[in-house]
């Protein structure tokens, strides 16, 4: 590392001794290739071991360490000090019960994703023995976006919708019930459409659209719900003009 | 707070009253909004014989009355959630006022285009 | 027994729960957009309105109409009110055709069709029927 | 109150990867009435499995594949000390794994007829490896992820940090868990107990390997008595970005990318000319340094690298293919591969060691049973062949849940509570060996650091007697030193520095099995290359290393490798 050094302004919180967070300011070196997580791990490591967070893969794909940096929620482990002028803060990430420091509670969210059914549920069982389920790159095409999913909870902090009523089942996990109700080999939209189309599904939205401008794999959220709403009305219209039969 | 059970339903007269309105709207605001305002229109086509007969035509009922209700439940559906945005949860008493003028402007729609020709 | 049964320790100790801010939408720039977008509603409302006031006068008779028209005519006040009412429903225009393309993105085959170049082409289609509009009401 | 009250289950499982949920699917599938704790220090999602990016390998298209061909491959692979019984149960179940995956709605990548696509991997003689564009861990872990919410009878205990395992009269009883969220210790009973943490890359400083990674299960194993098999076999992946040792996957080789060094040289025709860039990982990462001591490699900030150039390719492939590699070497180097090609070196990937297992998952201690990285089984050998591990982690994850359910159902382990003091006595080691603040005591990032540092210089892709000798002092002075930490944090919730603490203990333990085991095996063998000890010595080494923990550091024993159908012959490509 180079002799630059960045100030960090951090988000502190320890229920066992504070009623509420407070922050604190470390000065670490960085150089170009320097993101949000090495310095926190720079300050763990050197300065004060008691500064908590979540990480694990640093390459973007396990989802763990996502924070609100200035503001926006971002994967640290993606973030470079470089690309910020002056002095950095950073918080947890918003819209959750924070836990410690910049830990949040996210069990809401697990709880969530288990109502919206995220597993294959097959238009016709075949067993193993005959072999897999035929899909085209095009109709893999159709979910594969809304696959990407890491499960890292920026969009819900981006949301002010989940913000404001913490019963809306939020961006990712309608997402995640979306691909499979878009993948080719399933066939239990209706069952999900229970809890995706309740009140507490598609309909809280009101296509404020951040959680996909803050999604770091680009599977646009925002997208999935709002199809979901067109799909779930044509599904009652479609059922409305023929009451039976009408699955899908 | 839980959307509504009916949520979709108004969601369906919403989204095709913001697309009637997105598409139509701006020229409408701009001829019998402005450009009538400034006295650009000529006198001959605003005349009340002119304007009985070309709402006389079954096709521009049709499509005034579609034009004007879907824009008021494009406009009161997305109202009811920006009352809700400001802060002010009520939504039983908001839905009724935004819902309720709605279809106010429809029934009076209805009515004057019958009155018409 | 059944897994609902089974209990990880209480943390005995509190989460610390942020209230939401009443003003949220005046915090970030995306969010204050997203309030100017749903308050285009509000001149949707206001101009379907004055639409059904001059239907209703032309219902009414020659004489509400040509009423109607004398206060609709030369009036500066009202034409500032319908700059804004341009202004806003252009803006619905534009941000409503940026949500079509999410919903339901355009195909040509195997063209994908951009977002911006779908926002262009139907801000296109609403010329072509203002142009429309326009024919009917300067008397054609 | 530092304890709380037990829970009870019949069976605890031990992380929550690719291994760990198809080991409880598998589990509460055999039988119909067993709850399976599922126990993990971070969510399952956030599991290394999600780091995997370039595939799982099977015959699962048997046009020009055979079930011997994959075999042989591995075994060659292994460099001849796989256990070819182990191997061959291996090859025949990874379809069925793989096609079952499938069923439960794992992407993979598909051909234009819609059958699941292929590729080629080091190593490999036919395309067999499905992949999900060059995500497939992510795609496997999140499909398992997602499956094992349909089973109530899986009860996660999310963020629970395992600190041992509870032994009681000679059989496992269930583990010793840090409830992050609380801070207190809760004891976990079961009457079997299936270990899938992965491997140990941490113990390296440079590695692909997720924070996480840090040889838990295997040192826990280790010091409830289990032996430690192979562990001197790490295998360092060739193309690891400099720096960060981020991964750049195998499959961008299979997709047709190059290697070449400073003088623009395909330099791979000098070293494994029929495979070139698909030859198998160690012989690759070994001609890389070779390339590098002979001054051929570029020289950059964060020391020398060779090119992985996809450039040729073109946009369209490396979009739809390598969408990943793209997005990687983007951000964290600033190079786009379809336009340049990318700075790579050899980096720390796998395990080919960890506890010693059979065929089903069991281990030595009654009740115990691990799978994935954690394990050794071996199919592995020496050496790793690129896409067989996700399709391990599947075939004996799967196992290790069927077997740990059958033992379960026979009785298992006697299913009274072990003592109440085990625990207590677990919380009072914890306060005694972590908590305890020492004058001046040792920071904890200082000792892990050195330690990364001496197995760098001691175990690396080249060894010699000498260098893992002082390797091996050099973790002995850290062991002692350890006892003088003193963390900073002395707070219940969240107490990451304790567990960072409990992890570099496990790391040491790991460390000096992987070491000693080096030191001992005088001679050169897939991924274990001494330059004092120059080829293969079947005559003494065709055997498995054996380490138990002793007070006074390993001991070890030496078991012969299972030899079928394939002898052993010169490993050329």
């Amino acid at each position: 590392m180079s002799d630059k050094m960045k100030k960090l302004t951090v988000t502190r919180y320890n229920p066992e001794t504070d009623s509420a967070p407070r922050t604190q300011t470390y000065e670490v070196p960085y150089d170009d290739d320097t993101v949000v997580l090495d310095a926190l791990n720079h300050i763990k490591d050197q300065q004060d071991g008691t500064l908590t967070y979540r990480w694990s893969c640093r390459m973007g794909v396990c989802g763990s360490c996502g924070m609100n940096v200035n503001g926006v929620p971002k994967l640290t482990c993606a973030t470079f000090l470089r690309d910020f002028e002056g002095d950095i803060t950073v918080e947890p990430l918003a819209n959750f019960p924070i836990m410690r420091d910049l830990v949040v509670n996210m069990s809401d969210f697990m709880e969530k994703l288990k109502r919206v059914k995220p597993w294959l549920i097959p238009k016709e069982e075949k067993s193993i023995d005959e072999g897999e389920y035929l899909q085209t790159p095009r109709q893999l095409e159709a979910y594969r976006q809304f696959s990407m999913c890491i499960n890292c909870m920026l969009c819900y902090a981006a949301c002010p919708v989940y913000g404001k009523h913490q019963d809306f089942l939020g961006p990712a996990a309608i997402a995640l019930g979306h691909r499979y109700n878009e993948d080719s080999r399933d066939g239990a939209r209706a069952e999900r459409n229970k809890i995706i189309g309740s009140g507490e599904g598609v309909w809280e939205c009101t296509f404020v659209g951040e959680c996909s401008e803050v999604c770091p794999k680009h599977v646009d959220p925002a997208a999935a719900i709002q199809r979901e709403k067109l799909a779930n009305v044509l599904d009652k219209i479609k059922s409305f003009i023929l009451p039976r039969g009408s699955s899908r | 707070m839980a959307a509504q059970k009916t949520e979709s339903f108004w969601w369906l007269l919403f989204s095709a009253g913001g697309m009637m309105s997105a598409i139509f709207l701006p020229g409408h605001v701009f001829f019998q909004g402005l450009a009538m305002q400034l006295g650009w229109l000529p006198e001959s086509a605003t005349s009340y014989g002119r304007m009985v007969e070309l709402l006389s035509h079954p096709i521009a009922k049709l499509y005034l009355l579609a034009l004007i209700s879907l824009s008021l439940f494009h406009a009161g559906h997305r109202l009811k959630h920006v009352v809700s945005d400001l802060g002010l949860e009520a939504p039983g008493l908001v839905a009724f006022i935004f819902y309720g003028v709605a279809f106010l402007g429809t029934g009076l729609t209805v009515f004057a285009l019958a009155n018409i020709g | 027994m059944s897994a609902k049964d089974y209990r990880v320790p209480e943390p005995g100790y509190k989460d610390y729960i942020k209230p939401y801010p009443e003003l949220w939408w005046t915090k970030k720039r995306p969010y204050l957009l997203f309030m100017v977008r749903e308050f285009t509603a509000l001149f949707v409302l206001l101009f379907a309105m004055r639409l059904l006031q001059g239907l209703i006068a032309i219902s009414k008779g020659e004489a509400a109409w040509n009423a109607w028209l004398a206060g609709a005519t030369n009036s500066v006040a009202l034409a500032i009110g319908s700059l804004f009412a341009l202004f806003f429903v252009l803006f619905h225009s534009i941000t409503w055709f940026q949500a079509g393309a999410v919903v339901s993105p355009m195909r040509i085959g195997k063209f994908e069709v951009p977002p911006s170049m779908f926002v262009l082409g139907n801000m296109g289609l609403v010329v072509a029927v203002a142009a429309v509009i326009g024919y009917f009401s300067l008397g054609g | 109150m530092s304890l709380t009250d037990p829970v009870v289950h019949d069976i605890v499982l031990v992380g929550g990867g690719g291994a760990g949920i198809r080991a409880a699917i598998a589990a509460v599938e055999a039988d119909p009435k067993l709850t399976v704790a599922m126990v993990s220090k971070v969510y399952p999602m956030r599991s290394h499995t999600v780091s995997a990016e370039g595939g799982a390998a099977g015959v699962v298209k048997t046009e020009n594949d055979s079930f011997d061909l994959h075999a042989f491959d591995t075994i060659k692979g292994s460099d001849f000390i796989s256990d070819q019984d182990a191997v061959e149960a291996f090859v025949k179940e990874a379809p069925r794994e793989l096609l079952q995956l499938e069923h439960w709605g794992c992407p993979w990548s598909r051909d234009p007829d819609g059958r699941v696509a292929t590729r080629t991997f080091g190593g490999m003689s036919t395309p067999r490896t499905l992949f999900a564009a060059d995500k497939t861990g992510f795609h496997m872990l999140h499909a398992l992820f997602q499956t094992s919410l349909k089973y109530d009878r899986i009860v996660r205990y999310d963020e629970q940090f395992v600190t041992s395992l509870i032994v009681h009269d000679g059989a496992v009883r269930g583990v010793t868990a840090i409830d992050l969220h609380s801070g207190k210790l809760l004891p976990i009973y079961g009457r079997a107990v299936i270990i899938c943490t992965g491997g140990a890359g941490k113990v390296f400083p440079f590695t692909t390997n997720a924070s996480i990674k840090t040889g838990d299960g295997m040192a826990m194993a280790y010091r409830a008595g289990v032996p430690l098999k192979d562990m001197e076999f790490v295998q360092y992946h060739p193309t690891g970005l400099p720096g960060t040792g981020i991964l750049i996957t195998e499959a961008s080789r299979a997709e047709g990318g190059y290697l070449f060094n400073k003088e623009g040289d395909r330099f791979l025709s000098n070293y494994v000319p029929t495979k070139m860039e698909l030859g198998p990982r160690d012989l690759l990462s070994r001609a890389i340094i070779e390339e590098m001591e002979a001054g051929r490699a570029f020289e950059g900030k964060h020391g020398q690298y060779v090119h992985l150039d996809l450039t040729h390719l073109g946009e369209k492939k490396i979009n739809e293919r390598l969408p990943f590699v793209r997005e990687l070497a983007t951000k964290y180097v600033g190079i786009d591969p379809v336009k340049q090609p990318i700075p790579i070196r050899p980096v720390v990937h796998y395990c080919m060691g960890g506890i010693d297992t059979d065929i089903n998952g069991a281990t030595p201690l009654r009740g115990l049973y691990a799978a994935g990285e954690v394990a050794c089984v071996s199919i592995n050998g020496a050496n790793r062949l690129g896409s067989n591990s996700l399709t391990e982690c599947l075939v004996f994850g799967a196992w290790a849940g069927k077997h740990a359910a059958q033992y379960v159902r026979q009785g298992g382990s006697d299913s009274s509570p072990a003592p109440e003091s085990i625990a207590r006595d677990e919380w009072a080691r914890i306060e005694r060996t972590y908590l305890q603040d020492h004058k001046n005591g040792e920071r904890i990032a200082t000792i892990r650091h050195e330690m990364q540092d001496a197995m760098e210089k001691g175990c690396g892709v080249y060894r010699n007697g000498e260098t893992i000798q002082a390797a091996r002092d050099k973790l002995l002075t850290l062991r002692e030193r350890y006892g003088r930490i003193s963390i900073d944090d002395r707070n219940r919730v969240f107490n990451t520095d304790l567990t960072a603490a409990i992890e570099l203990d496990f790391m040491l333990d790991i460390a000096l099995a992987m070491a000693e085991g080096a030191l001992r095996r005088t001679e050169s063998r897939g991924a274990h290359q001494r330059r004092d000890h120059k080829g293969r010595n079947d005559q003494q080494f065709l055997t498995h290393t054996i380490a138990h923990r002793t007070e006074d550091g390993p001991r070890l024993e030496y078991r012969p490798a299972t030899i079928t159908r394939w002898q052993p012959e010169e490993r050329k490509y």
